[in-house]
């Protein structure tokens, strides 16, 4: 393998012949040479997880560290994969590997096997790498936790997960890996599980997700019902043969998935409360990783969402009416971490929003992923190294001048401020632009919807780091020392600080190429040229930012301003979603419950006790008749002879 | 015919066991337990070296046949053997009853009855157990079906805990009306022989065999069915199992709910589907429609309910609607899923209920409001606990899933609507299971949990075994879905349904060959 | 006899000793024999030696029947002149009398039970309470006229279920009855209760003997004869009037259908069994029940089964009544005996299933049940008279709470034929329950079975309900206590057990002998 | 007079003696109703014998008779045991068992 020739081409110069490849059939071949050893990606993990969770306290020493170099060795074996991947030709990249038959009933089959191509292969690198980072800054940010080794067992599982989410090659697998990284975010979420809001959190994100689940088990059962087959090559195989009817219910059945992992409209309720989990966990799971995997399901069905154009529009406006949404509610929350996932969840959208687009977008969802899995870590990370040094202290009213005392962690976090505003030359510049402009290409509210986000993106962001770094100091007593976070944390920092600068810069236009045989590609056609759409951008987005500036720049007070536009109140309330939640699914949801226990204990269990009283009853009354008089006894056998003379003439007749 | 009678003696070993247990002194309690735990393990180690003799491909209906003529008068014979799916609730229940012995240990200490009294019963029940599965004579599965109701009457009403004596007599009658009425069909089917073949019989493959009128059938098919459904339970037939799993011991409320309701699901398989076809087809959508009513209703319950054990008993309904959609949905994913969810639902339920047996034997209460944040003071019981109830949620990786999906894509081809309202369970379910979670063993710890113990020893070793099963199944479920598959193919064959073909054909044939060579490209190359 | 005196009057000149065919009626005659020679005892031996003759006489006699009729198997034929039938019904039905017989004497031959001797009033004319009762019980006199009266009674049972005329049906009822109206009213404790039982016993029986002679005078009026034969095929001639026969068909069913304890002829059996000395009840509900539904379905079998069509109907309405009015009475019952009486009730309901098929499966069905049952019932009894307390007996459901915990055996023991009674599997009630209801669905009677298994899945109500009080109840403070009996007491529960278990769990052999045995000769 | 006559006249014999029991609270009384009631049926069993042309009915009648002899033996032993014990021979007296 050609080291610098596979570097060269990581950066984006190699020349890949694009056109000579069918997206469609996209045929993986069987895994040999080192793919044959992709099975490493997964075990790797996979046994960290086992033996930190499985030893207990015989692994508190060692487990940690071991954890980190399981996710650092599945990095390592991604990157051989990735040049191996990079040594063949474009159409031999995707390889499967076949493990076990899993299960075989009748005509259904599901193999547990691994498919790379190089849709999986850029998240298997995005998850590990950035994975990792975050697994080496937790070594410093839970350094005192007593529960530190099952931290790192629940990341490693969670690694886990992730990894088969994108590497398996059916649906069914894929499904396992989904609902993987929801027990992952499940435990984490609810990780310090003796906080109330805590494991209220844990607990309402699985089951939001599951709503999704239900997308997603729906979609899979109906592809078994066409096709015949749950594996993707199956599926792709086929889906030129089915009805538009079949493959709208199928798309829908997937972006409802899709809302429910990646946290969109209208299952976007658990994203904030997940926020009560450890940072390291909110920068990598729910902002890095796991909520975009509902990015990679719409990308990876795109043969799906092709022949599909509702599903595909619906997916469109659930990506804008989102990205909007969060956007919003991140312009006025207090909480960094709440601004960060508001934030989260509007780029998400973004990228949703690009994959409601079909080919024009599918490239740019998954570019704006991979950048937005850096610079939000990396912001994450960042509120992390505030929080650690502020006492766990939240409130962004409660920072101010913080530049001084964390200087290094105010550079990462800048880095991570401008990329997401995407300012050039910084990551989001290339990724998010272009998701304005393939927007503007298809559909003209979709791309006003993005460019209005970016300018609301900027407001919020600028708003966090005015308030964070600048201004005045507006600590509280007990918080009179913020210091500068120890090496470990920072390194990461550093890392994904430097590739919020450059990630975009390098892959653009590189990624569009590699991910052509996957996602196929088509150049979008706009009205006006590329440089005035990116002016217009550029424009929205320094204009938020100053607003911003100008605003924060004197500080604010320490408790909110309680007199301020009903919008205001509405998106520090995320925008009534859990109040709508709670008076649509919740209340009527207990109502329902408690009156079918009422309906049970009363009707059901009713009318058999009822009839058992009943009898009982009968029993009682009857028994009077037993007179114990001789002589009532002998009518009774008269009125039975009675009895039966009359039966018998009745007959007779 | 076998040189040796396997499964007669796995039946008697316990009942020998029984009777071994109730001539010891009273006194002796230690040594009963460590004996009935003795009694237990020998049939499932035979079981073990039957199941390796067992030839899953073999054209015989049934293997390890044997039949001894028993009350000719009524074409009664003792008979027995096993296809796939009578092995694997077999497998389940000599795997459980020593696990329940293990950790049922104490459970009797107090009670009003003896302690080998106690052990005694379970081996009973066991013997009954394995033999129901095991019969292929009709009538003597209805023996054993009924004989069934005495241990566990016994079980509850002299074991159990408040409310014990009202819980055993409604289990008692409830179970009887339903045995009973079966009784008549019985008497309905073996007159139906007689009339076609001049003389009456109860052995199983000839009853398949007959030629009944549709009308016949529906009658009878009913008399079986309303038995199978109180016993398993579906909705409506389902108010005793929660009074009953509440009011047992945590032991009784496995084998109850882990072992003794499958016999209704198992009847509902092997015993209504291939003896009445027709009138199966006729009532199939009237009983998906009670089966998706109970997966739903089942699990609103038991979001709403106050007490641990009630809330399991509820989830068991809701799952054993999942078995009934199953059953009658009539495809080969459906049923194989609902076998195999019968044994995955005797797992997770199984070790859910042992798991609060522990914690009652602790903390003396199974209402919710009792405990509060556990896991800090137990992890490891709390751990457990949370697996159990992912199994029982069907988190994927887990065996439970599987069988889940298996139903419901199954169902999906011929029931869609019922299917998608069904898969909307899953989301009850996760309610449940991490309502239940999260007000039990997370917050902050309540002072009447501070002194809890965590998890012991011998605790530990009845409980692991199911939950390593259920990971083990989940991702290689093959030696399993070998075993059943057969058998569901001939029950099938026997109700005369098939599996609709998928509507899109693959693309091309080279495209269609291409599929296959990924299904097995590893294999392959 | 009947037909021997007509004949002989019609031609006077040539008288012949018709052959009786005594070997047929040895059974007969030797209990018959034995029970004069029982009274005789009682009249000439010594009081100290008296209760080891008679029962060296009672059992002597019992056994030498049992062998005898047992010797008999394989007959069909008619003896005594016609008039009483040797058949598979009819020796099936007197061996199990015997056994039964046999097993209650073991009951009344009790004597450790109870402190102060057996079961039976020292002396029975004594007024209970008086000077002289206490005198008496104080010297500890002890009766042993029970005796012949049980003889008599058995004697009476024997030819009821052989009778094959009328007449010789009637005079076996009343051979049977009154001893069992004196022995009602015998009991040792609790005097007003039995004097009582045994004055509705005796005035009720006598009314209903009196519809049962009248429906025979109809009868007569319409065939002819008493014979049955003979009236099986006057029906088919139609050789009579209607309405005589009509009559004489109700009249007659009101006599048997007091007997067996129908609905609404039932009403002196609850008070009777709660009344009686317990070992006499335990006979009553055995064997008098055998004895009756011999005679009823031979009568309805071989005389009436032509008109099968006309009182199925009606036995319809009775046996519903008789399953309804036994179960549901029986859930709220507080007495032990008295629960058991309409326990007794119900199950006569379930065996007019069989009667009502008509078939040969039907009765072999019924004669297998009547073996089970009977077996169950004496054992049930036998165990209700060891559980006393300072009292007697403690009869009230109450007072057993906890048994289980004092007694596993001897509460155990009860719940296996309580367990019976219910109809649970691998107990002979079950076999019985499954052979009469079998035999009823084959004639066609699948609704009435359906009623049936609804009633006997409310009456596991009660017999679970014994079982949750001696199991699965806290033992009261002062509660009864369980005697050791004797060996006779004893030896008849277990027997009572092992039949039960083994008619459950191995009856072909018992199938065998009822299917064999289930022709009517006429 | 023909065969009817004796029928009807037993018919009302054996009716009076139903309803003697029914309605009369002496034991004595009651038990003499159930004699009437017997020989009603004498009364039939004789006149279908002489319709009839056979014995049988005669012959019946002295059996019945016979019977109605012992019981009346049996019934008055256990009337008077009880109007000893009760001073009273009302049959509506002795009521403890019921229900």
């Amino acid at each position: 393998m050609n080291l610098t020739n596979s570097l060269t081409s990581f950066l984006g110069s190699a020349t890949i012949e694009a056109s000579n490849v069918d997206p469609t059939v996209n045929l993986p071949v069987a895994a040999s040479g080192v793919f044959s050893f992709m099975w490493l990606l997964l075990a790797l993990p996979v046994l960290g997880s086992a033996l930190l969770l499985l030893l207990g306290k015989r692994a508190d020493k060692w487990g940690p560290i071991f954890a980190v170099l399981m996710v650092c060795g599945a990095f390592v074996v991604g990157l051989f994969l990735y040049f191996a991947m990079l040594a063949e030709s474009a159409n031999d990249r995707p390889v499967n590997l076949h493990m076990w038959d899993w299960i075989l009933v009748g005509n259904f089959e599901a193999p547990i096997g691994m498919q790379l191509d190089q849709l999986s292969m850029v998240f298997v690198l995005l998850i590990t790498g950035v994975g990792g980072l975050i697994h080496i800054y937790s070594l410093g940010y839970m350094k005192d936790d007593p529960d530190k080794r099952k931290f790192f067992g629940y990341l490693n599982l969670f690694i886990a997960a992730m990894l088969l989410l994108v590497t398996a090659d059916s649906y069914l697998l894929l499904y396992v890996g989904w609902e993987g990284v929801g027990l992952a975010s499940y435990l984490l979420v609810g990780f310090w599980q003796y906080k109330p809001a805590a494991a209220v959190a844990a607990k309402k994100a699985f089951v939001m997700n599951r709503v999704g689940d239900v997308g997603l088990s729906i979609a899979i059962m109906l592809m078994f019902v066409t096709f015949g087959s749950v594996t993707f090559t199956g599926v792709f195989d086929a889906a030129p043969g089915a009805s538009e009817s079949t493959m709208t219910w199928i798309g829908f059945a997937l972006l409802l998935a899709a809302c429910g992992k990646s946290a969109q409209l209208p299952l976007q309720a658990w994203l904030l409360d997940a926020m009560e989990g450890p940072t390291p966990v909110s920068a990598l799971i729910h902002a890095a990783t796991m909520v975009t995997a509902g990015v990679y399901l719409i990308v990876r069905s795109g043969p799906i969402f092709d022949a599909a154009p509702a599903a595909r529009d619906a997916v469109m406006v659930v990506g804008a009416a989102t990205l909007i949404f969060g956007a919003i509610i991140g312009a006025a929350k207090d909480g960094i971490k709440d601004v960060l996932a508001g934030s989260t969840m509007s780029q998400v959208g973004y990228m949703i929003l690009a994959a409601g687009l079909g080919p024009v977008g599918y490239v740019f969802a998954i570019f704006h992923l991979l950048t937005h899995g850096m610079f939000k870590a990396n912001l994450f990370l960042g509120a992390g190294s505030i929080m650690h040094s502020m006492h766990d202290q939240l409130n962004m009213r409660r920072f101010g001048a913080l530049r001084k005392v964390m200087f290094f962690t105010f550079l990462t976090f800048s880095s991570g401020w401008l990329a997401i505003m995407g300012v050039p030359p910084f990551s989001a510049f290339y990724s998010k632009d272009k998701i304005i402009e393939a927007s503007f290409s298809v559909n003209f509210w979709g791309g006003l919807a993005a460019l209005v986000g970016a300018g609301i993106t900027s407001f919020y962001m600028t708003r966090l780091w005015t308030m964070t770094f600048t201004g005045k100091a507006r600590w509280t007593e007990d918080n009179q020392h913020p210091h500068e976070s120890p090496k470990v944390m920072l390194f990461p920092m550093a890392v994904l600080g430097l590739a919020s600068l450059a990630a975009g810069f390098l892959l653009a236009g590189a990624i569009e190429t590699w991910l052509a045989p996957v996602t196929g590609f088509e150049e979008g056609h706009l009205p006006i040229s590329s440089l005035a759409m990116e002016s217009i951008s550029l424009t929205f987005v320094l204009v938020g930012g100053a607003i911003a500036y100008l605003q924060y720049r004197r500080g604010v007070p320490i408790t909110p301003p309680q007199h301020v536009s009903a919008l205001t109140v509405a998106a520090r309330d995320e925008l009534y979603g859990d109040a709508f939640n709670e008076a649509v699914f919740m209340r009527p949801g207990q109502w329902l419950t408690r009156s079918l226990v009422f309906v049970d204990s009363k009707a059901i269990d009713g009318i058999v006790n009822g009839t058992s009283a009943a009898v009982g009853g009968l029993s009682g009354r009857l028994r009077r008749i037993q007179t114990g008089f001789a002589r009532s006894y002998a009518l009774s056998m008269l009125a039975g002879a009675v009895l039966l003379i009359v039966a018998l003439i009745l007959v007779r007749m | 015919m076998q040189s040796f009678s396997w499964l007669t003696s796995i039946i008697l070993v316990p009942l020998v066991g029984a009777v071994v247990l109730m001539l010891l002194p009273a006194a002796k309690t230690e040594l009963a337990k460590r004996l009935a735990l003795f009694f237990s393990a020998v049939p499932l180690l035979m079981v073990i070296a039957m199941a390796l003799q067992f030839d899953a491909d073999s054209t015989a209906e049934f293997q390890f046949v044997e039949s001894y003529s028993w009350i000719p008068t009524f074409g009664i014979s003792y008979q027995v053997g096993v296809d796939g799916i009578s092995l694997i609730l077999i497998a389940l229940s000599v795997i459980l009853v020593p696990l329940v012995i293990l950790a049922a240990w104490n459970d009797a200490d107090d009670a009003i009855g003896s302690v080998k009294g106690y052990f005694a019963l379970f081996l009973v029940l066991e013997t009954f157990m394995i033999g129901v599965f095991a019969a292929t004579d009709v009538f003597l599965f209805y023996v054993f079906f009924e004989a069934m109701l005495i241990p566990v009457y016994f079980l509850i009403g002299r074991y159990g805990g408040p409310g014990r004596q009202y819980a055993a007599v409604k289990f008692l009658i409830y179970s009887l009306v339903g045995g009973l009425l079966m009784l008549v069909a019985l008497i309905g089917l073996y007159v139906a022989s007689a009339n076609e073949l001049g003389e009456g019989t109860f052995d199983f493959t000839t009853l398949t065999n007959l030629n009944m009128d549709p009308g016949t059938q529906k009658l009878l098919f009913l008399g079986f069915f309303i038995a199978f459904a109180i016993k398993a339970p579906l909705f409506p037939f389902h108010t005793w199992l929660p009074d009953a799993a509440s009011a047992s011991t945590p032991g009784t409320a496995v084998l109850l709910v882990g072992v003794l309701d499958k016999v209704g699901t198992f009847g509902m398989l092997k015993l209504c589907l291939p003896i009445f076809p027709a009138a199966s087809a006729f009532y199939a959508p009237v009983i998906i429609a009670l089966s998706v009513i109970g997966i739903v209703y089942g699990a609103l319950l038991a979001v709403g309910q106050t007490d641990l054990k009630r809330l399991i008993a509820y989830t068991s309904i809701s799952h054993f609607g999942f078995i009934g959609l199953g059953i009658f949905a009539m495809t080969t994913q459906a049923q194989s899923g609902s076998t195999l969810y019968m044994l995955t639902h005797g797992f997770s339920t199984g070790a859910l209920f042992l798991i609060v047996g522990f914690l009652m034997t602790r903390r003396g209460s199974s209402l919710v409001k009792d405990y509060g944040g556990v896991y800090r003071v137990a992890p490891v019981l709390a751990g457990l606990f949370l697996i159990a109830g992912l199994s029982s949620l069907a988190l994927p990786g887990m065996a439970s899933f599987i069988s889940e999906f298996l139903v419901l894509v199954g169902s999906f081809e011929k029931y869609t609507v019922a299917a998608v309202i069904a898969t909307t369970g899953i989301v009850f379910a996760a309610l449940y299971i991490l309502l239940m979670y999260q007000r039990t063993m997370t917050g902050p710890v309540i002072d009447s949990c501070k002194k809890l113990p965590d998890i012991r020893g011998r605790e530990a070793v009845a409980v692991i075994p199911m939950l390593v099963l259920l990971v083990a199944i989940g991702f290689y479920p093959k030696p399993v879905l070998d075993v059943i598959n057969p058998a569901v193919d001939r029950v099938m064959v026997q109700v005369g349904a098939t599996d609709p073909p998928p509507t899109v054909q693959p693309a091309s044939e080279s495209n269609a060959e291409g599929s296959e060579a990924t299904g097995e490209g590893g294999a392959g190359q | 006899m009947t037909e021997l005196l007509t004949q002989g009057l019609g031609e006077v000149t040539r008288w012949e000793l018709p052959d009786l065919q005594y070997r047929y009626l040895l059974p007969l005659f030797v209990l018959f024999g034995m029970a004069v020679v029982s009274v005789l005892v009682e009249a000439f031996v010594p009081r100290a030696a008296r209760r080891t003759v008679q029962l060296f006489l009672v059992f002597g006699t019992l056994i030498a029947a049992f062998i005898l009729v047992a010797g008999l198997s394989g007959i069909r034929s008619l003896a005594g002149g016609g008039s009483i039938a040797v058949d598979g019904p009819a020796l099936f039905l007197q061996g199990t009398i015997l056994v039964l017989a046999i097993m209650a004497a073991l009951l009344i031959a009790e004597r450790d039970a109870d402190p102060a001797g057996d079961a039976f009033a020292a002396r029975a004319n004594a007024l209970p309470g008086s000077e002289d009762e206490r005198e008496f019980t104080r010297r500890g006199w002890l009766t042993t006229e029970v005796w012949p009266l049980f003889l008599f009674s058995v004697t009476g049972m024997l030819i009821f279920v052989s009778g094959t005329d009328l007449l010789i049906l009637f005079v076996g009822l009343e051979v049977m009855s009154l001893p069992l109206y004196l022995m009602a009213g015998i009991a040792r404790r609790r005097r007003l209760l039995s004097q009582e039982a045994a004055m509705k016993y005796f005035l009720l029986g006598a009314f209903s003997s009196g519809f049962f002679i009248y429906g025979a005078a109809m009868l007569y009026g319409f065939a002819g004869t008493v014979d049955l034969g003979g009236i099986s095929d006057a029906i088919t001639n139609q050789a009579g009037p209607n309405g005589l026969l009509l009559a004489g068909v109700v009249l007659l069913s009101v006599g048997l259908l007091f007997k067996v304890a129908a609905v609404p002829f039932h009403q002196w059996a609850p008070d009777v069994y709660q009344g009686s000395p317990t070992p006499i009840t335990s006979f009553m509900a055995s064997c008098v029940k055998v004895a009756a539904f011999g005679a009823l379905l031979r009568i309805m079998y071989v005389a009436l089964g032509g008109l099968r069509w006309d009182w199925v109907p009606a036995f319809w309405i009775i046996a519903i009544l008789t399953m309804l009015v036994g179960t549901v009475l029986a859930l709220t019952q507080t007495d032990i005996k008295r629960m058991l009486a309409y326990s007794s009730i119900a199950h006569a309901g379930f065996l007019l299933i069989a009667v009502i098929a008509t078939s040969e499966a039907g009765l072999a069905a019924a004669m297998f049940y009547l073996l089970a049952y009977g077996v169950s019932t004496i054992g049930a009894f036998g165990v209700v008279t060891l559980v006393r307390d300072s009292t007697g007996e403690a009869t009230h459901l109450s007072s057993w709470a906890g048994l289980g915990k004092r007694s596993p055996w001897v509460a155990g023991t009860f719940a296996v034929f309580l367990l019976s009674f219910a109809g649970i599997p691998l107990t002979g009630g079950f076999i019985g329950k499954f052979a009469v209801f079998e035999a009823g669905y084959a004639s066609g009677a699948g609704w009435l079975i359906v009623v049936a298994v609804i009633l006997s899945a409310t009456a596991a109500f009660f017999y679970g309900r014994v079982i949750v009080i001696m199991f699965f109840t806290d033992p009261q403070e002062d509660g009864p206590t369980v005697v050791v009996p004797s060996a006779f007491t004893a030896i008849a529960i277990a027997s009572g057990l092992a039949m039960t278990v083994v008619l459950g769990v191995f009856p072909q052999p018992f199938l065998d002998l009822a299917e064999k045995a289930s022709i009517f000769v006429r | 007079m023909t065969t009817e006559h004796y029928v009807v006249l037993s018919a009302i014999l054996f009716s009076i003696g139903v309803f003697g029991v029914l309605i009369r609270r002496n034991a004595i009384v009651v038990f003499m109703s159930v004699e009437l009631m017997l020989n009603a049926a004498n009364l039939a069993f004789v006149a279908f014998a002489r319709q009839h042309g056979n014995l049988t009915g005669q012959t019946i009648a002295f059996f019945v008779m016979v019977v109605a002899a012992a019981e009346v033996v049996v019934g008055l032993a256990i009337l008077v045991t009880i109007y000893r014990t009760r001073r009273s021979a009302s049959v509506d007296e002795p009521n403890l068992l019921k229900y």
